[in-house]
């Protein structure tokens, strides 16, 4: 499964040059509010005939402007969760989310599971100018799961949820992603929702692919930090749970050593990512004792990379992959950090938050 | 209650609603496509048949009764084919009443549905076709009940109009008691004669209070179709 | 001065006629306002501004002489017409008790039978003939005379009743036969000054319409004048 | 050209426009108000109102034109009133014509008002409320434009009516050439005549390519206001 | 400026039974989705009339239920942001922007300081349909505060926007709140926001509310963790600017010692919050040396709250104030933290989100 957008567009004041190849599973749209991420993703529904360019879904394209293909929106066979949530106003919540059940092959996804998972089941027979701004947004993406897509589009579709709601769909959405092998194209501002989900990531800067890749290569990138958000910046481990410890600690390994952290959900062998927050990363010349922090890596430093401001990015070998830690240069100044010396990264184990462990498909 | 009216006047009202009904019925889906097409059509001939639509409200009621006459007529060449081929009779017959009513409403029912037609907003519909909808079917399973008030709306005003058409009626299909005489014709009979006054309010009435009754019945439909929405 | 005629419709490529000669003959203005006799009766009523009515009917002559809208002493029957049966200009003439045969399943077009005059007097006629009970399903009724003229003009209905003056004018239609004139009540078009006129020449455009020239002219479109004054 | 048409017939051109004119501009305001108020308001008289306002369309027009000369007729109550204290002379003058086309067309222009105003979003005129503005004023800023396309559509609906009606108008301000008499009755006086068809379709020709114009323009003008919000 | 809320509303299915006071500066609801927040809101700008119940501003009814009193909406003077944009789709981005200036007693707020600030400029004469979803909040978010309103209602005004455009806007907010003495009530999922907005918090849940009280106070409450999130429990602590250093670090004094910053836009002297979130401060018996964390604050335990999964909260006494940290069971069990015991509280000093340090008024 492969998606291919090469597209141009011009609104008049803005234009759109967007190329990116997306491989399997979830590739994040990321950029800032007008960077044109709605734009590309309606041009994969449809919705919008690009002035130029192609667009091929497993190399059958679903667009091209020079061979005068622009396959009707009903035929692509998207779920698409809108920005805004687009609920039909006639039909009740139940109504809205098999809308699309007419046009199954498959129906892939069981639809008390998706009710449940999304908490719609007190709603079911409402309308939808009855719902508060999050419902109406959940049932959107009810509506688009239950539709079997072969591609799901997703416009920042848990920006209107709390915390606690959004970890409970994270998960599915990795589900979908790792069983159900259905590609996904997520626009978010959130980078930890991007961070948990994504395989590839394209990175947009006003209407333009500024990077696109890897997630994890991107995420490790210290020159990419500022585009990201410093707050955001944090390299992605793939781990294995080892065991599952009785006072509710999951122990994890991966290539450069053990982390413990709060109870993962996940089978012991399971393969999972685990972000972790450049910012979070605490740097020791010597393996400390007596604190509460259970984690403590021993790194290398491979490259220091100095901000205009009083940070600085530092980007470490951990086994066979590598951290960012965000540290003052006072700090690194002090400790005397440069490429080669050999390090302690402490990291706390709560300090790595429940949506920033996520399921690992075995391609990423 | 039966002497209140005559025979010939019962049979005036029963065929004025059954008149106003088909007209309405059959015209229905031909005033909703052909507001489809002006809503949504971007081609040269458009406005042509925008003012084609518009000509019954344009056109005094007897010429319209007299075109009617000169192409569905009997000997005209669309009335004999209708007659010759599909053994449809039009002249001097109900039918031609329910067309002629028909065509006078459709100016009317058009225009509302277009408006509902137009105040659709397109995302819904593009929500639709994500979902696989064909254009048909978002057609049928969105456009239709969101413009359903105007639909109602166009339904009713096309009934009240042919509740009251008579210039047209009467030139083309003339007032055949049983056969075309509708309610406008017999009030207008009364209207021409001296004290003829009293037996024509009567009819008046009956026909407002028919019209009443149909109205109050769309406002009930609509405002459900409306309710349902926004509870 | 100007003199304002209320006068039914039927009357309207004569009248003009006339009123232009006046015109010519005394420089004053006549303006004519042409619509059906109950409705200009009813304006009349409610005050409208005209100086002279002309009606196609007694009836509403006399609904306005009932209430003094009319000066009664003005009042004269102007003109006269006769009843006509009409067909298809090629068709040959026939006698009247033929009609229902002629007729076939085709519809007779006829005025309105209990409003229109043209049509009041032809169901008379055919009463007086004894030829209404086998027709009577077959009458297809018109607003006016005109439209059941333009029916057997265009073809629709194969026998039509109207006015001489109207088969006259109409070059698709013959004339097949003429109703008896003691077949039906006379058809006369009284003309009257009304009560509220001003104008100084009203009076002498009524004498107008009962002169020789006049009557000439409304001769001439099938009408009977029915009072030439010297 | 001149010549084409007769003086007579060009005052009826005239008259027409003028009367179309007078009437949608005059009747518009209180139409958008009473769409308003059947779209909007909560009263026991409602439907009473909506009954009242389709009556022209449910009644024969030769009936409704009988009841304006009842009410507005020089000797009539309202007639009487307008005439002595305000000095409104309605019958038999343009001016009456203009009130009959007014009405003839009232019902249209209501419905298309009444249709775009039940489609207007009312959380755009809380929006406006928050920012302070008063229910007048929501209403010039931000429904009023917002219902443009319906307004320009029952306008042009009630014109065309306007230029087609002849019915009402014949029979309470009756037929006078250059008062009263519109180009529907001008038509209708040939069609009474043998012979007149020629002439009155020459009339016709003229109405209809009048009303053609004012609905390519209408169709232009609402689609400039739509395009706004779309563009 | 005092706002005090008191209603009782019925929707079928859902009840909400909402009370409380709200002092000046902005007071934050929060709750999950469909909790209630927007009908409370709706319910101050009059959009919804309450069952029952009395909504005053400074003792004033703007409803009253026994009084019969229910102030249009017009004459409320709230400025309202929605959680849809609700623009006027007729008018241009500038008429939209000053819709509200024809009501105006005084233009509080210079028009170009706020297109400025959104990033409004290159738009004003584009119309709403012709703007990306954040776009369009950025206008709805100008409309309100350009209505120079009493009473600011804002739900989730932020949610649809990018982490540098966040950041942006709120020193914005803070500068209405402080300079302006606007009240607010804003309601958002983003603790970040709200922690460093608010002076008072009121918590949700499921239609009632559960606390409402000093944002402080609520924060530093372990019994509220679960309810306000775990990842984003953290106090907050009040400073002042001592010295801003040459590397870029800002230097501020707490009751509890003192924290080095990044760079904190403010002159020496001035007032600030500080969130710092509980599961980035580490514990140590001893004071660590050799670390990347340059903020080492001496604390006593206070109170140690065991969850029901492998966390554990600690309420510390830091000065006068007070912090809380996470740490998992089993550290808590090796350091054995009891009240009393004095420890370190480490906070690396880029854990510290630009985001999490405000303004502070006076009174908060
Ligand atoms: N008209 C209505 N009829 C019935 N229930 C309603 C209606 N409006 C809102 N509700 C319900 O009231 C509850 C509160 O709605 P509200 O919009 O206040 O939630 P909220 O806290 O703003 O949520 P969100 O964060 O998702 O916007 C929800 O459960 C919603 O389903
Ligand atoms: N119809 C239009 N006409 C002109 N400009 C447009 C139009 N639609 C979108 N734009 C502009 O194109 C740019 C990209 O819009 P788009 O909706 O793709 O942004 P986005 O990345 O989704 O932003 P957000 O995060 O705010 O939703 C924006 O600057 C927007 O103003
Ligand atoms: O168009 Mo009419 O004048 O209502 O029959
Ligand atoms: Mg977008
Ligand atoms: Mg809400």
């Amino acid at each position: 499964m492969s998606i291919s957008v090469d597209i141009t567009h011009d609104f008049g004041g803005f234009q759109l040059r967007a190329a990116f190849e997306a491989g399997e599973g979830v590739t994040a749209i990321f950029g800032r509010s007008g960077s044109g991420k709605t734009t590309i993703i309606n041009a994969v529904a449809g919705l919008l005939k690009p002035q130029a360019g192609r667009i091929t879904v497993n190399g059958s394209p679903l667009f091209d402007s020079a061979a005068r293909i622009d396959m009707p929106t009903h035929k692509r066979r998207v779920g698409y969760v809108f920005q805004d949530a687009r609920l039909f106003p006639h039909l009740t919540v139940l109504q809205n989310l098999r809308y699309g059940a007419r046009f199954h092959r498959r129906p892939t996804l069981p639809q008390d599971d998706i009710i449940q998972m999304l908490g719609l089941a007190p709603l079911l027979s409402r309308h939808p100018t009855a719902l508060s701004g999050g419902e109406k947004q959940r049932v959107a993406i009810g509506r688009a799961l239950l539709s079997a897509p072969d591609l799901l589009l997703m416009d920042e579709p848990l920006a209107a949820l709390d915390t606690a709601r959004k970890d409970e769909i994270l998960p599915y959405l990795e589900r979908l992603r790792d069983t159900a092998g259905l590609p996904i194209l997520y626009v978010s501002h959130a980078m930890t929702e991007v961070a948990r989900l994504a395989n590839t990531l394209v990175l947009l800067e006003n209407g333009a692919v500024r990077r696109a890749g890897p997630l994890a290569d991107l995420l490790s990138d210290p020159d990419l930090a500022p585009l990201i958000g410093l707050r955001d910046t944090g390299a992605v481990l793939t781990a294995r749970v080892t065991t599952h410890h009785p006072d509710g600690l999951t122990e994890l390994a991966c290539s450069g050593g053990a982390l413990l952290l709060p109870r993962v959900q996940a089978a012991p062998g399971s393969p999972l990512r685990v972000r972790i927050h450049a910012h979070e990363i605490m740097l020791s010349l010597t393996a400390p004792t007596g604190i509460s922090a259970l984690n403590v890596l021993p790194v290398t430093v491979e490259q220091v990379r100095m901000g205009d401001g009083p940070g600085a990015i530092v980007r470490l070998r951990c086994g066979q992959e590598h951290l960012l830690a965000r540290v003052t240069r006072r700090s690194a100044t002090a400790m005397g950090l440069v490429p080669g010396l050999p390090c302690h990264a402490i990291v706390k184990s709560v300090s790595v938050a429940q949506g920033d462990v996520g399921a690992l498909h075995s391609t990423a | 209650m039966t002497d209140w009216l005559t025979p010939a006047e019962w049979a005036a009202v029963a065929l004025s609603l059954k008149v106003g009904l088909w007209a309405i019925a059959c015209s229905l889906p031909l005033a909703i496509g052909t507001a489809l097409i002006l809503a949504r059509g971007r081609f040269p001939g458009l406005q042509l048949l925008n003012g084609l639509v518009h000509l019954p409200l344009i056109l005094p009621p007897v010429v319209t009764g007299y075109l009617l006459l000169l192409t569905f007529g009997r000997r005209a060449p669309v009335g004999a084919f209708l007659y010759d081929v599909l053994d449809i009779t039009l002249a001097f017959r109900w039918t031609g009443a329910a067309l002629a009513a028909a065509i006078m409403a459709f100016p009317l029912m058009v225009r509302a549905i277009r408006l509902a037609i137009e105040s659709v907003d397109p995302r819904l519909e593009q929500a639709a076709g994500t979902l696989g909808a064909s254009r048909l079917w978002v057609f049928l399973t969105i456009t239709l009940p969101l413009i359903a008030p105007g639909i109602i709306a166009g339904a009713i005003l096309g009934f009240a109009k042919a509740m009251g058409e008579f210039g047209a009626t009467i030139t083309f299909v003339s007032n055949i008691p049983g056969q075309t005489q509708t309610l406008p014709s017999a009030i207008y009979a009364f209207l021409q004669v001296p004290g003829g006054e009293a037996s024509a309010m009567k009819l008046v009435l009956v026909s407002v209070a028919l019209s009443m009754a149909a109205l109050l019945a769309s406002e009930l439909l609509a405002r459900r179709a409306t309710r349902r929405r926004q509870a | 001065g100007n003199v304002t005629v209320f006068a039914a419709a039927s009357l309207k490529t004569a009248l003009e006629q006339v009123a232009t000669q006046w015109q010519a003959e005394t420089g004053h203005t006549v303006t004519l306002s042409f619509a059906g006799s109950s409705a200009l009766a009813r304006q009349i009523e409610a005050g409208a501004p005209a100086d002279i009515f002309l009606s196609a009917n007694p009836g509403w002559m006399d609904h306005l002489a009932a209430k003094g809208l009319i000066r009664n002493d003005s009042r004269v029957d102007l003109l006269g017409n006769a009843l006509v049966l009409i067909g298809p200009a090629r068709d040959a003439p026939m006698t009247l008790s033929d009609l229902p045969a002629r007729l076939g399943n085709g519809p007779l077009a006829m005025a309105l039978i209990d409003a229109v005059p043209a049509g009041i007097y032809g169901k008379e006629a055919l009463m007086s003939l004894g030829l209404w009970a086998a027709i009577q399903d077959r009458v297809a009724q018109t607003d006016n005379v005109r439209a059941a003229l333009a029916l057997v003009a265009l073809g629709e209905a194969p026998l039509g009743i109207t006015y001489h003056s109207d088969a006259l004018a109409e070059p698709r239609v013959a004339v097949l036969a003429t109703f008896p004139a003691d077949s039906h009540p006379p058809i006369t078009y009284p003309a009257a000054l009304t009560s509220d006129s001003a104008s100084p020449q009203a009076a002498a455009f009524l004498a107008y319409l009962q002169s020789p020239e006049a009557s000439a002219i409304l001769g001439h479109a099938g009408f009977v004048p029915l009072t030439e004054l010297q």
